[in-house]
């Protein structure tokens, strides 16, 4: 990694993820697809994001309901998964695994199904969480990424099967295919994955980190020292 | 918090729990004390502090029954009981395994019919009540949609508003009417640790340390030895 | 109102009114000025001053298309259009002739199917407009239930409001957020002459002083020429 | 008639008939059924009126689809209902009747059947109004009166039909029998309305008046003077 944290090139990685999106919501407990967001919003001046559980100023006035609501409007062209398990299929899991109770699949059975542009994000990659085959299927769709701490696949639509993009600084082709449970394309040569712009972590650690600080105050003390 | 605290002083048993949409905290303790039969939620989590211990413990162990929603599905499900009919449509969910668990939910084509719930009692804190006996939860709807669709409704609160909040143009969209509300309870800071937008931020420290100590089983007693059992003069130690 | 009073100006032709849930005096004036193809409504009423002499006569003429509907069941079309579900269930109106209209309608068992509505454009007056882009229509939800059904939101408002409404957890609960709205224009007492709650009340005498000159067409000619075409410096006299 | 108006008379009945009911709501353009209201509360602790288009102070914060999620929950236990033509068999028409177009059945269609009790209230007494069936069913159910300018009506579940429960002051039951349009059943002898009684007329006068002026002005100024 070079001079700057994984999350910022997480959220570098994000905010190009996002081009050409209006809308993107992020659920509870996602400072990283958040920071995504705000770093966007920063430079694309048309670009709206919802955070589902701002603590103040909450966008939804209808209550905790109009996040789907505005799902099913076709309002919202992006939202972000993540899952204690990920499978090559594209399937979620946020409710049980290896006997292990998680918290519950919440909103994602149906944003998977009604969001246009659904990225997929889990910091960890491992054979644990990138599995053949989930054991519950909380949600299952069409995602348009998959995003790791360690790399960013695509989705084939027609294949149904993801295709690595790019491996993060640091790191290898072959040390994704080690780390992942589940079988997926690559190209010949697998491109890294651009780290963050001088301009990007700018953005990052002026606005956006104070956004963050008010919603997500441990993360932003973790990655800014602000809160 | 301070009405699942006295739940807890009380022994209260065999409560059924619905997440409105999802579960946190109070649900994590009353769980833990030994309250809790069954749980309908869509998730249940302590927010940036991680997973609920005493939650996860107890469906692991297979001493807590989880029928297991979707933040629409529920909303649905009490949006149906607001209206009294027998249930409401929703898209998009077909594909979740959920279904093969909720029965309950009838697939028709691209559609799941979810039932409606109708609880017996809406639990929820408030910033104001008034002396028409109408609660103000501002921009929460989904609790006033929880109360239109209980049976009872009881709410804590954290001020007393003089007057009828309803004469009030600007208060009044934020309002529950008192047709809906059972009883309410004067509550200063009864959100505690968790926060009262406008008002309190919620004590993040206080809840991270909740979140590790409940662990373990004996860390939990601890807690509630010290935080729920012992009396106090505030609720919170601000 | 003074929006459309504009219609009327710019001829308007052929739209297709939906009353949420009816009509009144808007309706009444674009029907009688020959902006209204169809509307599809519960009723069309000015209220106290009783019938609306414009909608009567061109139904008994047969030169307006009337779908007639009855209140919650426009109310479920729209909220069946806000959650993205092709229907809504709703109870109770199975002994209607409605039934016998309202081929759309689809009976099953006790329950009516009700299809979504997915307005092309929602048009309303409210009280405040931010700099944010928010407006405020307060205890007037149907309107923001409007909104989210519908392609395209143009909202008049009384006075704008600096900053963001959806800061003040106050103002927030009458919020329709900025998401939503296409369009906003500042018209000061736009609503006249009916009322603005909290802020001024309806012009009760100049509502019944029309309801009796347009039951005749040369006397709605007569109040068009006074209070729609004549340019003047405030929309209301006062 | 007495020293009462006509209207207060008929507030007077409603206010009766509202005996054991915990909670009525009244629809748009419905002052008498509003003023009987407003009587009952002020001897009724218990007593709870919704009035649907109450200028200011409006009971309902989920906008005009409150009142029918109400009546849908079962917490509204009587409504009132008039009628361009009420029928024999309980039906009303409010949209067409006789060439001539009327405002439309607004909730009528809902309320009628899903409130307990619906206590149809028409001032005119004609074969015009009150006919063997209407042309236009608006709404149908199982009403618990029929309320006009000249007599009280209750109704029968067993045969459906409505039966003659008294005729107001100087009418008598013979004028009803020629000026109903549809047939019903009768006592031998048909006792009178009670007139308003002294403690009746002053909280009609008093807060009842001043209640109604807020949000029907007209009809407060023309049967009390006030507004």
């Amino acid at each position: 990694m070079g001079p700057y944290a994984k999350e910022e090139l997480l959220a570098c990685v994000i905010a190009r993820l996002l081009d050409g999106a209006r809308h993107a919501a992020v659920g509870a407990s996602s400072p990283i697809p958040a920071a995504g967001c705000f770093l966007r919003k920063n430079f694309d001046l048309g670009f709206r994001v919802s955070l589902q559980q701002r603590r103040a100023s909450n966008p939804f006035t209808e209550g905790s309901r109009e996040l789907f609501d505005l799902a099913g409007q076709g309002r919202i062209d992006v939202f972000f998964l993540g899952g204690a398990q990920i499978d090559g299929g594209g399937a979620i899991n946020l409710v049980r695994a290896e006997g292990k109770r998680f918290p519950g699949s919440f909103g994602s059975a149906y944003m998977y199904g009604v969001v246009p542009r659904t990225i997929l994000f889990r910091e960890e990659h491992s054979r644990r969480t990138l599995v053949p085959k989930v054991e519950f299927v909380s949600a299952r769709g069409t995602p348009a990424a998959l995003l790791t701490g360690k790399a960013l696949f695509s989705w084939q639509k027609d294949k149904r099967r993801f295709r690595l993009e790019s491996v993060h600084p640091g790191v290898s082709a072959e040390e994704i295919r080690e780390t992942t449970g589940f079988d997926y394309d690559a190209p010949q040569q697998v491109p890294g994955t651009p780290p963050p712009s001088p301009s990007e972590l700018n953005l990052l650690r002026g606005p956006v980190a104070r956004e963050i600080g008010e919603n997500y105050p441990e993360f932003a003390r973790r990655v800014w020292g602000s809160s | 918090m301070e009405v699942v605290r006295a739940l807890i002083r009380k022994k209260a048993r065999n409560l059924r729990l619905l997440g409105v949409p999802i579960l946190g905290l109070s649900a994590d303790l009353l769980i833990g004390a030994g309250c809790v039969a069954e749980v309908e939620t869509s998730a249940v989590s302590l927010g940036e502090a991680g997973l609920a211990p005493r939650f996860t413990d107890a469906v692991e162990k297979k001493s807590l029954l989880v029928k297991d929603a979707t933040c629409p599905a529920i909303h649905c499900a009490l949006q149906a009981a607001e209206k009294g009919v027998p249930f409401m449509p929703l898209a998009g969910i077909g594909a979740s395994d959920l279904l093969k668990e909720r029965k309950d939910w009838k697939v028709q084509g691209d559609l799941v019919l979810v039932p409606a719930i109708r609880p017996d009692i809406a639990l929820f804190h408030a910033r104001w009540a008034d002396e028409a006996g109408n609660v103000w939860v501002g921009r929460r709807r989904e609790l006033a949609t929880a109360a239109h669709a209980s049976r009872l409704v009881f709410v804590s609160f954290e001020e007393k508003k003089p007057g009828d909040m309803l004469e009030d143009e600007v208060l009044a969209p934020g309002v529950i009417s008192s047709i809906y509300v059972s009883g309410v309870a004067h509550t200063p800071r009864g959100a505690w640790p968790l926060g009262m937008p406008g008002l309190y931020g919620a004590d993040d420290l206080h809840v991270s340390q909740y979140a590790k100590a409940a662990r373990t089983r004996d860390g939990f007693q601890r807690y509630l030895d010290e935080w729920v059992h012992t009396p106090r003069k505030n609720s919170s130690p601000a």
